[in-house]
């Protein structure tokens, strides 16, 4: 079964709640290497997100990204507003106004999402952001999809490899982003939007899981 | 008219405080403040909207100026250029400067007639207090 | 204990909202604000009187590194300085720094336990924000 | 006659009463290459000056000058604060504890502050700032008191020296303090520290001649 709007809607009402959840833990991650905001952050962009939603009309895959685009740019208020944002507002453009989103499709929307990011940021891989979870969850979302994965198989694939990579930033000193102020102090703890993007992800896995 | 200021801080505080410090040698430049975020009570953060809002209050058709304090309000400021439409983002700059130093100097500049480059130029030139 | 600093600013909301962005990032590290002059309402400038109460609020054994805005609250500090018995005064820096930039990357430093030295070098690197 | 103590005070009350005449003036220079404070910093410097006078206990010139010195270091609140400041507090190191000033002295004091405004400014002769009246001035102030001028003489001397440097910074480009910010548009003004300085020094040769 392909992905839908209706997908869309509930994947973005998943990681208000998952992010809620988390806020704490996000929070300390963010304490030991930055700013303490992150859960708050997360927390705050995503649910002024679904008060959006809960007015409806988003009719297409794309249309509730762009709208989790607009909102997240100008509530989070911190590095990740500008990141989420760029990172669904490309995924809106790769989707257009596509009804449907088949396994390739995903690959589609999680590359853009990730260029989106490292456009904006200009962070590289190994540099402790977000990127380390974004990065390797691209690469097993395109290596399932050529297997021929399910849109659900290919999300799942993507969430395990972002989750893997938020644990591998453990080790790395910061490049970029307030943690880059630590320097070397900043080895030894994980990043906190590497982090939240493997809970988006995973957000995004199980809601198809359970749509299917 | 003058080019105009806009100044993306984490703080409101600091945003207030650097337009009241630029305007005291710049009474005719038109410098807005994007100071923490849109929520009320606003969180030190920054936003979209408020960058967006200043922009117009800055802009009389000469251009304007950018200063920004952390990393993560470049990319506010980035992010909003890009959804301007291309002649109004074009007399747009977004110098690397220091914060509070740029924003005097950048104030100077534009008082006194600097075209959207100059007080850009300006502001990087301005690295540390004079 | 740590290395305190002080925040010298013509603008006391400038001074205040460095602050609460340098805070953010360094809970445990004193910071202490001399802005804007010490009559009432406050005016624009600096004050000898508020640089030093700042300065003994700020250090707590450790010494305290010094950023300030214009250069004539670099003047302020300097003379704030001479009046200073020897050994306190040794533990005081006062670096050629980018306020708001330097502020943070220097209370991210003192929060990791650097020494003076260390945190004044942490300023004066941090020219423009990361 | 020689300087004393109450001559020094008369000195400091008279920089009130004139500094609060020129206030406006000095406001405008100030406005054209400054920030428009300058007349408002020197009067409430000194006004706050006079009213410590007022409670007494000054014995000395000496003492005079230090408590004008610590007084305009705290109130003034632009440039003028440290600059002045150190130009009184040199000068009352210079003078130590004597009772009276004669021609030497005159000299002596003022070469002091002089280099107290060099030492916590940095500025060169031409850098368009206060040095530029206060410069000439030590030099006229010496070249009098070698041809065997009175100390009110020496004073007037110093005095005229001062108005023809302040009136002399008018096509100067400012390297030092906020009008050095305007680079080559400062010049065709006036420097208003270099007025002020004037305007000083003028006061102390009119209550000096007064006294006689
Ligand atoms: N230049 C960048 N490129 C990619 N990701 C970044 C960049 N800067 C910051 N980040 C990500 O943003 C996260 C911090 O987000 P958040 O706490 O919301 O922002 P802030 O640092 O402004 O408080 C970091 O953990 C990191 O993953
Ligand atoms: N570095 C310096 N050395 C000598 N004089 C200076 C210096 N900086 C500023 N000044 C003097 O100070 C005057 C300005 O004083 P004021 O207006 O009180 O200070 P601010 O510029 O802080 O507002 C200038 O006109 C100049 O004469
Ligand atoms: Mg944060
Ligand atoms: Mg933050
Ligand atoms: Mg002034
Ligand atoms: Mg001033």
């Amino acid at each position: 079964m392909a992905l839908t709007a209706q997908w869309a809607e509930a994947w973005i009402r998943e990681c208000s709640q998952v992010l809620t959840e988390h806020r704490t833990a996000l929070i300390e991650l963010d304490r030991a290497i930055g700013d303490a905001d992150h859960g708050e952050n997360m927390q705050r962009g995503f649910a002024a997100v679904v008060a959006k939603l809960d007015a409806g009309g988003q009719e297409t895959p794309g249309a509730v990204f762009k709208l989790t685009a607009m909102t997240l740019m100008s509530t989070v208020g911190g590095a990740a507003g500008p990141l989420y944002g760029t990172a669904f507002l490309r995924a809106a453009t790769a989707l257009g106004d596509a009804a449907e989103i088949d396994p390739a499709a995903v690959v589609g929307f999680l590359t853009a999402a990730r260029d989106g990011v490292v456009a904006r940021g200009k962070a590289e891989p190994g540099d402790k952001t977000m990127i380390d979870a974004w990065t390797p969850a691209v690469e097993a979302a395109g290596t399932a999809q050529s297997a021929g994965a399910s849109a659900v198989e290919v999300l799942e694939a993507a969430a395990n490899a972002a989750q893997a990579g938020a644990l591998a930033t453990e080790p790395l000193i910061a490049r970029k982003g307030r943690a880059s102020y630590l320097g070397e102090r900043s080895a030894g703890h994980r990043d906190p939007g590497a982090q939240s993007s493997a809970l988006i992800l995973q957000a995004a896995a199980d809601t198809a899981g359970r749509q299917q | 008219m003058t080019v105009g200021l806009v100044i993306v801080s984490h703080s409101s505080k600091i945003a207030e405080g650097v337009i009241e410090l630029a305007a005291q040698m710049a009474p005719n430049v038109r410098i807005a403040a994007a100071g923490g975020t849109s929520d009320s009570p606003s969180r030190i953060g920054t936003s979209l909207e408020k960058v967006q809002s200043a922009l117009e209050e800055a802009e009389q058709g000469d251009g304007v100026v950018v200063l920004t304090d952390l990393g993560s309000a470049v990319m506010t400021a980035e992010m909003t250029l890009e959804f301007l439409p291309p002649d109004t983002r074009s007399r747009i700059r977004l110098p690397q400067a220091a914060l509070v130093e740029g924003a005097v100097a950048a104030a100077v500049q534009a008082e006194s007639g600097g075209t959207v480059d100059e007080v850009a130029s300006a502001a990087e030139r301005a690295v540390v207090s004079i």
